[in-house]
C-alpha cells in the first residue's frame, strides 16, 4: 500500500459507522430519526472537536455558531423564496449559513483569541448571549419571535418535495457535513496545521518560539469548526425543523453537550467524536425511556469520572492499547 | 392424505378470510400516539396531559363503549415516550410512534416550539397531529395538512378579559402592556393590543422583558410612571410570581392586574399569600367550570364525552391524587375529538378524519371544539378569567362558565397587607 | 422619562448591585486561589435560596437566621466537593476544571430537584417599607443590602487581619512564593474552596431577600452569568474588586434602562442584557485583566 | 554585520528594572556564555531576543535588520532558537513528533512537509542520542532526556543562533562534557552561533564559551574571553568571594 492511501486509513472506521447508521436508518422503519439525531451528535463533536479538541480552549459560546447557521437558512428560505432559485435557496441559505458563522468567528477571534483559557470561556459565553439579546432587543430577524418559514417551504417546493427536504435530505446533508469534518479532521491532524495546533495545546509560549504563528492557527481551527457548526445548524436546526426561536437556538445546553461528548470520545483525535456522539445520544434515549428525569443526575457524576480519571477519553485510551497491533493506522 | 389437503385448503381459506376481514373491515384498536414531556422543562405541563388523555381515553372505552368505526366498537389504545422537552428527540419519537407502533392520530408535545418541531414529521407520514399546548396562531399560518388545534390560540387569551373589563367599568380607559419577551407572550400581546384598540382603550405603556428575568424594578417603575387603569401582562410561571411580588413591593395599584399562566396556578397563591388577591388571569379551562350537557343544549350544540367532574374523577385516578389543571384539560380533550372526527369519517384514512375535524362543531368539559378548515386554527374554543378571592380561584367571566362575580377594582397592597380579601358582597 | 424614574432606578440598582457584588465575591475568590472559574457557580446561588426558603416556610426562621447556616451549608458543601474532586484538577487544563465544575452544579440541581420539585417557590417575609418619594423600597431589600456590606467587610478583615486570610492573599499573589514561605498551600486551596462556596450559598440567602420568588432548581443559570460579568469587570481574581464591580453592575444594569426606553423601537430591557455583555467583551478587549483588577 | 545586535535594551516590572540598558553584539558562528546569579535578568534578556517580551527601550537586530517589534514565531523563521530553564516538551506528543515540530516551523517553514520533517527530525535524533526513545510520549522521558530532546528540537530548527537557558543543570560532569563536544561539533558543521546561559556550572562555560559576558542585577557588567571574563574581580565579587569555578 502506498503512503498516500495509508494516510486515510484512520477514516475508514469513521465512515464504516456512519454507513452503518445509514443503512440501519434506511432498512429499519422507524429508526431514521434516531439515526438521525445521533449523526447530529456525532457531527456537532466533530465540529466543536476541531477546535476544542485540538486547541484545548473552551469555546462556551459555540451554540452561536450552530444558531447563526440556522439564521442562515431560515433568512434565506423565509425572504429569498420568491426567487426562481429552485433547490439553489437551499445552497443559498448553506452559503449565508456558513458567511455569518465564519464573520462572527473572524470577528470574536480577533478579540477572544488572545485571552488565556479561563478568559476566553467567558469571553464566549458573552458573546453568545450578547448575540441573542441583541436579536431580542432590536427586534432583527424576528426579534424574541423568531422565523417560522415552514410556510415558505411548502409555498416553494409543494408538500411533497417539502416535506422530503425536511425529513430526509436535511438529516443526510448533516451525515454529509460530518464525513467532511472527519476529513478536514484528518488533514489537519496528519498535516502541518495539526503540529501547530498539538504544540499550542500543549505549550503555547513554547509553540511560539518554535515558529508557530499560534493566533493564526487557532484562528484557523476556530473558523473551520464555525463554519462547519454553520453548516450543522443549517440543516440539523433551520431545514429540518422549519423554524428558528432565539432562547432555543442559542441555548447553552448544547454547547456542554458538545464538550461531554468530545471529552467522552477522545479530544483531539478523529474517531473520538464519532464514537463520543454514538455513546452520549444512545445513552440519552435508552435513558430517556427507562429513567425518565433522571438522565442528568445520572450523566453529570460521569462526566466528572470522565474529566478527572480518564481525561484522554475513550479513543485514547483504545489507541494506547492498540499500539503495536495491526489495528493502530485505524485508530487515530 | 386427503384430509391433509383439505385441512391445508381449509387453513388456507382462514388465513385469506383472516386477512381480507383485517384490511376492509375494522381494525382491532385505534391508537393515539404522544410523544409527551415527563420530563425536562416541561415535566409539570406534560405529566398533566398525559393524565387528562389516560382520563378520556378511559372514558371512550368504559362509558362510551370504545371507537364505533365500520358498524364496530374498538378500543381506543394510548402509547407515549417521554420526548425529554427536547427537540431532537421529539422528532425520533414521533416517526417511531407512526412507523413502528403505527398509532392512527399523534397528540403533539407541550408548546409552541416543540409542536412546530414534530409538524413535518408527521406531514410526511401524513398523520393527524393534534395542538395541545401550541397557543401560537403562526404553526396554524404554515399550510401544515393534518395539524388540528384544540386550545385557544395565543391571540385571544386576554380577549375575554378586556370583554369583561369593559362591561364593568368603561371609564377605565388607560391599558399597559407588560409581557415576557417571547414567541407566545408576544402573540398574547398583540391580539390583546388589537383587541383592546378595537373596544376603545388607550394603550399608554407597552414593553416586553426577557425570559429568566430576576428583577423587574426597572420596567415596572416606567411602568407605575405611565399612570395605567388595568395592567395586562405575564409570560409563564417564574415571571408572573415575580411581577406580582415587585407590584407590590413597589407599591403600585391598578383597578385591575390581569397575568397570563401564572394567575391560574395553584403555586401562585402558595408563593404570594394575600398578595395575590384579586389579581384576575385567563385560562383554557379551570376546575368548577359550567360547561355542561345542558349549556351544549342550549346554544344547539352536541356534547361529547365526560363531564367536568367525571373528567376531574377520572384524572385523579392517574394523578395519584392531584388536581388536573388546564393543561390536563386541554390535553383530555384531544382524545375526545379525534375519536368524534373518526367516528364521523367512518375510516382511518387521515385525510377523510382531518376532513371531519374541519365540520366538527361540539361541546366538551373543556368547552366549545370548532376548527376553521382550512387551517386547523381552533374558532370555536373561549378561554375562562378566573380571579383569587380570599385565597379562592373563581371563574368570573364568561357568564356561561362563571361560578362568582368579579370583584372590581382589585384592593391596594397596602389594604391586602391588612388583610383585606377581594370578595364580593 | 423622568429624572425622578432615573432616580428611583439608580436607587435600586446601587442596593441590588452590592448583592450582586456579594454573589460574586466566591466566584473571585475560587479563581483568585485556584485559577478554577466555577460554572456551576448558579447552583450554589440556589442552595442558599431554598436553605432561606426551607428554614423561613418549614420551621419559621427569618432569612437573617438563615445567613450563618447558609454559610454552614455552604462551606460543607465546598470542602466536599474538594476532597472528592477539585484536589485532583488544581493545575489542570480549563477544559476538566469547567467541565468538572459544571457537572457538580448539574447534581447539585437535580438532588435538589429530587428533594423539592421543579415548581417555582417564594415566601412572604413582610418587615415594612420606606417611601424614598421616587421609589419605594421594602426594608427586606435594605436588609440584604446591609448584610453584603457586612459580609464584604467581615471578608475584608479576615483577610488583611488573620493569618489564614493572610497565606490565602498569599497564594492569590503568587502561590510558589507561598510555599516557598511555608504556607500549606493544599490547605489554602481546600479553605479557600470552601470559604468560596459558602459565600457564594450566602448570597443565595440575600438575593432571596430581595427577590423572595421564583425560587426553582434551575434558577441559578442567570446568576452565573451575571456573576462572570461582574467579575471579569473585578479583574475575576480580586473579591473585593468583585464586589464594587458589582454595584457598578446594579447601577449600569437600572441606569441603562431608563436611557433604552428612550429609544423607539428597542427593547431596553434586552437592550440592558446586551450591553452588560458588550461591556465584558470591551473590557476584556482592552484590558483582559478587568477594570478594577490590581494585577 | 553581527548576527545578533542588542542596543541598550531596557525591560522593566512595575518598578523593578529587570534588564538595564544591555548591549551586546554575537557575531555568526560565536560560543557565548551568559553567566550571573539567579534575578539578574538573564532569562528576561533570553525572552527579549525571542520575542516573548518587548523592551521598553533600545532595540533589537538580527542580520542588521530591526527585529524589535517582530513577534517571536516570525524571530524563529529568521533562526533565533531556544530552550527552556525547565524543559517544556509538547508532553503527549512523541519525541519525534516534537523535533519535527521544530523542522516545520524553523527556517525551513514553508519548504518541507510533514515528510521530510520527520526525516529532518530523525537526523537529530540521532544526533543527540534519543533514537531508542523516538516513540515514547516526551512527557515520559527522563529530565536530562528531555534537555536532550529540546536541544534537537531546537536544532531542527536550523537556526543561525541558538539560545540555551540552563540546559546543562543537572546533568552528570561525563555528560555535559560529552554535549558541549557535540555542541562545538554543531556549530563547526553548520555555523550557528550558541549561547548558553547558566547559574553555575562554570564546568561547561570555561569548556565550551569562547567569551563570556556576565550579568549583575539587570545590567551588563563583564564582556570578555572566557578566561579574562571568569578572572575578573567584579565576577569573583558577585559569587562572595569564591573563586568561580568552585561555585
Amino acid at each position: 500500500m502506498t503512503r498516500g492511501a495509508t494516510k486515510y486509513l484512520p477514516l475508514l472506521p469513521v465512515y464504516l459507522i456512519y454507513l452503518v447508521l445509514f443503512l440501519v436508518a434506511e432498512g429499519m422503519p422507524g429508526m431514521w430519526q434516531l439515526m438521525a439525531m445521533l449523526v447530529f451528535y456525532c457531527a456537532v463533536g466533530q465540529a466543536f472537536n476541531i477546535f476544542l479538541g485540538m486547541t484545548g480552549y473552551v469555546n462556551f459560546g459555540y451554540v452561536a455558531f450552530l444558531a447563526l447557521g440556522t439564521y442562515g437558512m431560515a433568512l434565506s428560505i423565509y425572504h429569498f423564496h420568491q426567487l426562481p432559485l429552485g433547490v439553489g435557496i437551499v445552497l443559498l441559505g448553506l452559503l449565508l449559513a456558513v458567511v455569518m458563522a465564519v464573520l462572527l468567528a473572524l470577528m470574536v477571534g480577533a478579540v477572544a483569541l488572545r485571552l488565556g483559557g479561563a478568559y476566553f470561556a467567558i469571553a464566549t459565553i458573552g458573546v453568545n448571549e450578547g448575540f441573542r439579546y441583541l436579536i431580542e432587543g432590536t427586534k432583527i430577524w424576528g426579534g424574541s419571535e423568531g422565523i417560522i418559514f415552514s410556510k415558505q417551504l411548502l409555498d416553494t417546493f409543494g408538500r411533497e418535495v417539502a416535506n422530503k427536504l425536511s425529513t430526509f435530505w436535511a438529516d443526510v446533508s448533516v451525515l454529509i457535513i460530518a464525513a467532511l469534518a472527519a476529513l478536514i479532521t484528518l488533514h489537519f491532524i496528519r498535516g502541518k496545521t495539526g503540529y501547530a495546533l498539538m504544540a499550542l495545546r500543549e505549550d503555547e509560549e513554547a509553540a511560539k518560539v518554535m515558529g508557530i504563528n499560534v493566533t493564526k492557527y487557532k484562528l484557523i481551527a476556530f473558523v473551520t469548526s464555525a463554519a462547519l457548526a454553520g453548516l450543522i445548524g443549517a440543516m440539523a436546526w433551520g431545514l429540518k425543523l422549519t423554524y428558528v426561536f432565539p432562547p432555543e437556538a442559542f441555548d447553552i445546553s448544547y454547547t456542554v453537550e458538545g464538550i461531554i461528548i468530545v471529552m467522552l470520545g477522545g479530544a483531539g483525535t478523529l474517531l473520538g467524536p464519532v464514537v463520543g456522539g454514538l455513546l452520549y445520544g444512545l445513552a440519552k434515549y435508552w435513558l430517556t425511556v427507562i429513567l425518565p428525569g433522571f438522565q442528568l443526575l445520572i450523566f453529570a457524576p460521569i462526566i466528572i469520572v470522565v474529566v478527572v480519571a480518564f481525561p484522554e477519553g475513550i479513543v485514547g485510551m483504545l489507541r494506547q492499547r492498540l499500539k503495536g497491533t495491526p489495528f493502530e493506522p485505524f485508530v487515530l | 392424505m386427503r384430509s391433509k389437503i383439505s385441512a391445508v385448503v381449509l387453513g388456507l381459506l382462514l388465513v385469506a378470510a383472516l386477512s381480507w376481514s383485517a384490511e376492509a373491515g375494522a381494525p382491532a384498536k385505534v391508537v393515539i400516539g404522544h410523544p409527551v414531556c415527563l420530563s425536562g422543562k416541561f415535566a409539570k405541563e406534560g405529566s398533566q396531559a398525559s393524565w387528562g388523555i389516560k382520563a378520556c381515553i378511559k372514558w371512550i372505552n368504559e362509558v362510551h363503549g370504545g371507537v364505533k368505526i365500520a358498524g364496530k366498537r374498538v378500543p381506543l389504545e394510548y402509547k407515549f415516550y417521554d420526548s425529554e422537552s427536547k427537540k431532537e428527540v421529539v422528532t425520533s419519537l414521533i416517526e417511531r410512534l407512526v412507523r413502528i407502533d403505527k398509532v392512527h392520530g399523534i397528540i403533539a408535545p407541550y408548546s409552541s416550539g416543540l409542536t412546530i418541531t414534530g409538524a413535518p414529521v408527521a406531514e410526511r407520514y401524513r398523520a393527524i397531529y393534534m395542538s395541545h399546548g401550541g397557543a401560537s396562531n403562526r404553526i396554524f399560518q404554515q399550510g401544515y395538512r393534518y395539524a388540528v388545534q384544540i386550545l385557544s390560540p395565543a391571540t385571544l387569551y386576554q380577549a375575554g378579559t378586556l370583554d369583561m373589563l369593559h362591561k364593568v367599568d368603561p371609564g377605565a380607559r388607560r391599558i399597559a402592556l407588560a409581557f415576557e419577551d417571547g414567541e407566545f407572550a408576544r402573540m398574547v400581546m398583540r391580539g390583546a393590543e388589537e383587541h383592546a384598540k378595537g373596544l376603545g382603550y388607550k394603550i399608554v405603556f407597552k414593553r416586553t422583558y426577557p425570559k429568566k428575568v430576576t428583577d423587574l424594578t426597572p420596567l415596572l417603575s416606567d411602568l407605575r410612571a405611565a399612570k395605567p387603569d388595568i395592567i395586562l401582562g405575564g409570560g409563564h410561571f417564574q415571571d408572573g410570581q415575580l411581577f406580582a411580588r415587585q407590584m407590590a413591593d413597589l407599591d403600585i395599584n391598578v383597578k385591575a392586574l390581569s397575568l397570563i399562566v401564572a394567575v391560574t396556578l395553584p403555586a401562585f397563591y402558595d408563593a404570594l399569600g394575600a398578595k395575590a388577591e384579586g389579581l384576575i388571569g385567563p385560562a383554557q379551562w379551570e376546575f368548577g367550570v359550567k360547561y355542561n350537557p345542558a349549556e351544549a343544549k342550549k346554544l344547539g350544540l352536541e356534547w361529547f364525552g365526560p363531564t367536568n367532574e367525571e373528567f376531574v374523577k377520572l384524572a385523579m385516578e392517574f394523578s395519584g391524587g392531584k388536581r388536573p389543571d388546564y393543561h390536563a384539560a386541554e390535553a383530555g380533550a384531544a382524545p375526545l375529538v379525534f375519536v368524534k372526527a373518526v367516528e364521523e369519517a367512518g375510516s382511518l384514512d387521515p385525510d377523510k378524519i382531518r376532513e371531519a375535524f374541519g365540520k366538527l362543531h361540539l361541546m366538551t368539559f373543556f368547552g366549545e371544539f370548532k376548527i376553521d378548515p382550512d387551517t386547523g386554527l381552533q374558532v370555536g374554543h373561549s378561554m375562562v378569567v378566573v380571579q383569587w378571592q380570599g385565597g379562592k380561584k373563581v371563574i368570573v367571566w364568561p357568564p356561561a362558565a362563571a361560578t362568582g362575580k368579579l370583584y372590581y377594582p382589585m384592593p391596594t397592597f397596602a389594604e391586602k397587607a391588612k388583610g383585606k380579601k377581594a370578595i364580593p358582597k | 422619562m423622568t429624572w425622578e424614574q432615573l432616580g428611583g432606578n439608580l436607587i435600586q440598582g446601587l442596593i441590588l448591585g452590592g448583592v450582586y457584588g456579594m454573589a460574586t465575591m466566591g466566584l473571585s475568590l475560587i479563581f483568585g486561589v485556584l485559577r478554577v472559574v466555577n460554572v456551576g457557580h448558579g447552583a450554589f446561588v440556589m442552595v442558599g435560596a431554598f436553605v432561606a426558603f426551607w428554614l423561613f416556610t418549614a420551621l419559621g426562621l427569618t432569612p437573617i437566621a438563615a445567613i450563618p447556616a447558609a454559610l454552614v451549608v455552604g462551606m460543607a458543601l465546598g470542602f466536599l466537593f474538594f476532597y472528592s474532586v477539585m484536589r485532583r484538577l488544581v493545575g489542570a487544563p480549563e477544559l476538566t476544571s469547567l467541565l468538572a465544575t459544571f457537572a457538580m452544579g448539574i447534581i447539585l440541581e437535580e438532588v435538589v430537584k429530587l428533594i423539592f420539585g421543579t415548581e417555582f417557590r417564594g415566601y412572604n417575609w413582610d418587615v415594612g417599607k420606606m417611601d424614598l418619594s421616587v421609589t419605594v423600597l421594602p426594608l427586606a431589600k435594605l436588609y440584604a443590602f446591609i448584610g453584603s456590606v457586612a459580609i464584604a467587610a467581615l471578608l475584608y478583615f479576615w483577610f488583611n487581619r488573620t493569618r489564614a486570610g493572610t497565606a490565602v492573599r498569599s497564594v492569590v499573589e503568587d502561590s510558589e512564593g507561598a510555599r516557598v514561605c511555608g504556607v500549606n498551600v493544599g490547605w489554602v486551596y481546600a479553605l479557600s474552596f470552601a470559604l468560596g462556596i459558602g459565600l457564594t450559598v450566602t448570597s443565595g440567602v440575600l438575593l432571596t431577600m430581595f427577590i423572595p420568588v421564583g425560587i426553582n432548581p434551575y434558577m441559578g443559570g442567570v446568576y452565573t452569568l451575571k456573576a462572570f460579568v461582574i467579575a471579569v469587570l473585578g479583574g475575576l481574581a480580586s473579591p473585593y474588586g468583585a464586589f464594587f464591580a458589582g454595584v457598578i453592575f446594579g447601577l449600569i444594569e437600572n441606569g441603562s434602562y431608563s436611557l433604552f426606553a428612550l429609544v423607539p423601537g428597542l427593547e431596553p430591557f434586552a437592550m440592558t442584557r446586551f450591553l452588560s455583555f458588550a461591556i465584558l467583551l470591551l473590557i476584556l478587549l482592552i484590558r483582559p485583566t478587568g477594570l478594577l483588577g490590581t494585577k | 554585520m553581527a548576527l545578533l545586535k542588542l542596543d541598550r535594551v531596557t525591560k522593566r516590572f512595575g518598578g523593578l528594572v529587570a534588564v538595564n540598558e544591555v548591549s551586546l553584539e554575537i557575531e555568526q558562528g560565536e560560543l557565548i556564555g551568559i553567566v550571573g546569579p539567579n534575578g539578574s535578568g538573564k532569562t528576561t534578556l533570553y525572552n527579549l531576543i525571542s520575542g516573548i517580551y518587548h523592551p521598553d527601550e533600545g532595540r533589537v537586530f538580527f542580520e542588521g535588520r530591526d527585529i524589535t517589534d517582530l513577534p517571536p514565531y516570525e524571530r524563529a523563521h529568521l533562526g533565533i532558537a531556544r530552550t527552556f530553564q525547565i524543559s517544556r516538551p509538547f508532553g503527549s506528543a512523541t519525541v519525534r513528533e516534537n523535533v519535527a515540530v521544530g523542522a516545520l516551523f524553523g527556517t525551513l517553514h514553508g519548504q518541507i512537509g510533514v515528510e521530510e520533517a520527520m526525516e529532518v527530525a530523525d537526523r537529530y535524533i540521532e544526533l543527540v542520542g534519543l533514537t531508542p526513545e523516538r516513540d515514547k510520549p516526551a512527557g515520559a522521558l527522563t529530565p536530562v532526556e528531555k534537555k536532550l530532546m529540546e536541544i534537537a528540537r531546537a536544532l531542527a530548527m536550523r537556526p543561525k543562533l541558538l539560545l540555551m537557558d540552563e540546559a546543562m543543570a543537572g546533568m552528570h560532569p561525563k555528560d555535559i562534557d560529552k554535549l558541549v563536544a557535540f555542541l562545538r561539533k554543531v556549530r563547526d558543521e553548520e555555523g550557528i552561533a550558541i549561547v548558553a546561559m547558566v547559574e553555575h556550572i562554570m564546568r561547561a562555560v570555561v569548556g565550551m564559551a569562547e567569551r563570556v559576558m556576565v550579568m549583575h542585577q539587570g545590567r551588563k557588567m563583564v564582556d570578555a574571553p572566557t578566561a579574562e571574563a571568569l578572572g575578573d574581580q567584579r565576577v569573583v565579587d558577585i559569587y562572595l568571594g569564591r573563586p568561580l569555578e568552585e561555585v
